[in-house]
C-alpha cells in the first residue's frame, strides 16, 4: 500500500476541524494565503476558531471573510491593519473578537518553537514595551530578555505551490513565508498546492516542507489572486 | 528469581523473528527511526500492505537500503555513519530541523537497543559508565519520538535481566519506553509491571518471571 | 524651548537629502532592511562604490526595485506587502529563518521611521496608544540589527518635538537606537545627549536645540 | 563596486583566527567535513581551541589531526567515538583534554538558538539523566523541561558543495548536517566550496545557507574523501 495524502474533496480535507479549534493560517499579505482552504472552513461552519496568522484579513474574501461570518472569536497576530482589512476592524471596535498582537518575530519562533518541541525560549524582542508585559525575564551574560512560549494549534491551512503524495512542499518566492513553520506545529496540517507531482519529481535536495509535517492536501489550480479578486469585488461566500 | 546460567538459558525467538514483529507493530504510514544495529533489521520485515519511511538524525528522511558497492556517495549516508539510499519522496534537512522531527513529537515510532529497561519504562543505553561518553541522539529520540520501542535481548551476555526494577546503569530517558521486544517476549511498560503481550512458544512464564526483574503478568 | 508655531518653523533638507546621507553612512557590504515608507527612499541614493543587499522581513534577501507593471509578481513582495524583485544572489527563506537573521544580530544597519525617540535611545514607532494596535517586525528589528538608525522630520505635523526626554508612547524598544537622521540635523544617541553629526546648512544650532528636548551637543 | 567573499589563498581565509578560539566544525562523520580548512588550522598553528562539532575526529586527518597537533584544549560534542578516533581517546584518557557532551539535538538546537538571538530555550532531552545535573528547571504544562543555553563561536569551519561571490551556499546529500547551523551561529564563517559558481546560477529558492552567514570561501575543487583517505593512511600534516 502507498502513502497518499492527496484528498479529492475539501470535505474530506476538513472533516476533522471542530468547533473551538486553533488554526494557523499561512500567508504574509496575500502571499501563501490559503484562500479558498479558507472559504471551504466557511462551507464547513466551525465557529468559536482562535486563528493564528500575520494578519486579519483583507477585504470579504479569505480570512477577511472567515471573520466576516463570525466564525473566529480570536485572533493571534502581528498586523492586524490591512488596507482593506474591514471585518476584522469592525469586530474589534465592537468588542466582538479578541486580539493578541505579537511581534513578527516572536510570532514565527513561537510557531517554530511548538514544531520542535520547545516549550520555551527567551527573547530580547519586546523588553521594556508593553508587549513585555506580565512575561518573566531572565538575565543572560548582563542583558535582559523574557521569556515566551510555544504557539500549538489543532490544524495549519498552509498554501504551497507543488506537492507529492507524502506531502512533501515547495512554494513560490515570498508565498513561503509562515507556511513552513505552521506545517511543524499543528496537530494536522491541510495543504492547498497548485500542483500535484509524482514524487519522483520532488528534488530531495530542494524540498521545504518535508512530507512528515503534512497530513493531507488538495490540489487547486488557479487559486484566486487576492489584490485581484479585492479590485473586482469579489467575496465571499 | 532463578540462578541464571549457561545450562538452564532457554533459546526464544531469533533477532530476525524479533524484527518482523515489530515491523508488523508499525502501522501503514508511520514515521520510523530505526536505531543502529539491531533495530536496522526491521526495515526489512515491512510488509507490502503498508509503506513505512525511515527517518535518520543527520537530515535524512525517507533513507532507502544499503547502496550497491560501486553506488557508494559519502555525503550520503545514515546516523550510524554508513552509506544508504534515498527512495523518491525523501528529503534531506540541516541538523537543527532533523532534530524538530524528533524532538517536536513527528516521529511516530523510534526503535532502540537497550543495556537495562526499568519497569518504570526509564532507559539506559548509552553509557556502561566506563570509557569515553558517548550520547549522540538517543536522548533526543526517547525524549521526543511518540513511541519508543526497545529492542533486545533479555538477558545481558552475563546472563542477568535487562529488566530490572531500577536501572544501575546513567539513564537515556526516564519513563519513555512504551513497548519492549525481547528474544522471549513482547512486553509493555504499565503502571502494573511489565504486561506480556506475546510470548515466545518455548518460553513457560515462570521462566519469563525468573529472568525479570519486577512483576511480569498477562 | 522656544514656542514653535508655523511662522518660526525653519525647512531643512527634504526628504531626498536624508536618504542620501543615510545611503553614504551605509558600508561597502552592508546587509540591510529598510523600513516601509520614507526609509525605503535610502536604496535610491547607494552609490556605486559600494554593494548593498536588502533584506524583507517576509523571507527575502537580495530585494531588488519595483516591477514594471507587467512583470508584477503577487509571490514576490516585501514587507509592505508591495510588489518587488530580486536579485542575483538572493534568497528566499521562511519566516523563522529570516527573523533569525534580524534576532541573530546579521542585519547589519534597519533604517526605521519614529514617533518618538529619547535622549536614551527609546524608540516609539508602532502606536499612537489609540485604534488597533500592530506591531509587524518593528520590536524585531530594533532588538536585533547590529545599528538602528532612524529616519525622519525632526517635528511631528503639529510642531512638537520628536527627540524627547521621555518618550509618551508606547515603546517599541528601549535604548535601541544608534544615530537619528532628521530633516535638520544627524544626531548620534551618546550618554551625554543627542551629539550633533551634521547640521543643515540654514539651521542654526540654537534652533536645533530648541525644536529638541533634552541636551543637544556638538 | 562588488561583494566579492571570496579567497584565494587559505591564509587569507584563516588570517583572524587567534589563540584560544572557539571554532565550530560543521560535518556529521565524514559527510561535510572541512578536511581541507582544518588542515589549514593546523598550519595557522592556533592553540587552545574550543571545538564545537558532532564528532572528535577520526584517524589523524582533518578534526583528528588538528586533535593530535595538540591545538585543542576542549571538545563540545555528541559522539566524541569513532572507529579510528584515535588521537581524542588519547588525549582524553590521560586527561589531556577536556570535553562536554551533549545530547545531538540539544547540540544543533543550541547552535541554532546562537544564530537566532535566543540565549536559552527548554528541551524534554536529558531530563532525568546524567546530562541534566545542575540545568535549571521548569515545568510547562505539568512535564518538566531543562533550560539550554546557545552556543556561540567566533570561526565556523564549513564544506559546501557550491559557493557563490555572496557566500551563498549548496550542499550535497546529507553532507548538509550542521553546516547551515553552524554558519548562522559563529561571528566568522569560513567555508571550502567545491565550486564557486556566478550569483546568477544560485536559485534562490534553493539556496540553503544564505549569504548573509557567510564572511570568506575558498575553492577546494577535490576535497580528501575521509574514508578512503584512512584506508590509504594519509595522515597530517
Amino acid at each position: 500500500m502507498e502513502i497518499n495524502k492527496v484528498k479529492e474533496k475539501m470535505t474530506d480535507l476538513l472533516s476533522d476541524v471542530f468547533d473551538g479549534a486553533t488554526i494557523m493560517v499561512g500567508g504574509f499579505g496575500e502571499a501563501g494565503s490559503p484562500i479558498e482552504l479558507l472559504h471551504g472552513l466557511i462551507d464547513h461552519g466551525a465557529k468559536n476558531l482562535t486563528i493564528i496568522a500575520n494578519n486579519a484579513g483583507n477585504g470579504n474574501i479569505g480570512l477577511g471573510a472567515l471573520i466576516g461570518q463570525k466564525q473566529v472569536k480570536k485572533v493571534i497576530c502581528s498586523f492586524p491593519r490591512s488596507p482593506k482589512g474591514i471585518t476584522f476592524a469592525e469586530q474589534y471596535n465592537k468588542g466582538e473578537i479578541e486580539l493578541e498582537v505579537v511581534p513578527q518575530g516572536t510570532l514565527a519562533e513561537r510557531i517554530r518553537a511548538a514544531g520542535s518541541g520547545i516549550p520555551g525560549f527567551y527573547t530580547a524582542t519586546a523588553v521594556g514595551t508593553p508587549l513585555a508585559e506580565g512575561k518573566e525575564e531572565k538575565i543572560f551574560n548582563g542583558k535582559k530578555y523574557i521569556l515566551e512560549e510555544a504557539l500549538h494549534a489543532d490544524f495549519a491551512l498552509i498554501k504551497a505551490e507543488v506537492s507529492d503524495r507524502y506531502g512533501n512542499l515547495f512554494y513560490n518566492k515570498t508565498a513561503r513565508n509562515f507556511n513552513p513553520i505552521m506545517s511543524m506545529a499543528a496537530k494536522n496540517t491541510l495543504v492547498q498546492a497548485k500542483k500535484i507531482v509524482q514524487p519522483n519529481f520532488t528534488n530531495p535536495e530542494h524540498v521545504i516542507t518535508p512530507g512528515i509535517f503534512v497530513q493531507k492536501v488538495i490540489e487547486i489550480k488557479e487559486p484566486i489572486i487576492e489584490t485581484i479578486a479585492i479590485e473586482e469585488g469579489l467575496t465571499y461566500p | 528469581m532463578i540462578n541464571i546460567n549457561s545450562n538452564n538459558i532457554l533459546k526464544g525467538w531469533d533477532r530476525n523473528t524479533i524484527a518482523e514483529k515489530i515491523a508488523n507493530d508499525l502501522p501503514h504510514g508511520s514515521y520510523v527511526n530505526l536505531g543502529i544495529g539491531m533495530p536496522e533489521l526491521v526495515s526489512q520485515y515491512i510488509k507490502d500492505d503498508r509503506e513505512i519511511i525511515y527517518h535518520s538524525e543527520n537530515g535524512l528522511l525517507g533513507m532507502g537500503p544499503s547502496p550497491n558497492e560501486n553506488e557508494i556517495d559519502y555525503d550520503l549516508i545514515n546516523a550510524g555513519k554508513k552509506p544508504v539510499t534515498i527512495l523518491p519522496g525523501g528529503s534531506f534537512c540541516h541538523h537543527a530541523d532533523s532534530f524538530s522531527m524528533i524532538r517536536g513529537g513527528h516521529i511516530d515510532y523510534c526503535v532502540l537497543g537497550a543495556m537495562e529497561i526499568s519497569i518504570k519504562g526509564d532507559l539506559a543505553n548509552w553509557s556502561t559508565g566506563k570509557g569515553i561518553p558517548a550520547v549522540g541522539g538517543a536522548m533526543d529520540l526517547v525524549a521526543g519520538a511518540k513511541n519508543v520501542f526497545v529492542m533486545t535481548q533479555h538477558l545481558t551476555k552475563e546472563g542477568k535481566p535487562k529488566l530490572v526494577n531500577e536501572c544501575s546503569l546513567p539513564l537515556t530517558g526516564a519513563s519513555v519506553v512504551s513497548r519492549v521486544y525481547t528474544d522471549y517476549a513482547v512486553l509493555d511498560i504499565t503502571d502494573n509491571g511489565f504486561k506480556v503481550i506475546k510470548i515466545a512458544d518455548d518460553i513457560p512464564f515462570e521462566y519469563l518471571q525468573s529472568v525479570t526483574e519486577g512483576k511480569v503478568y498477562q
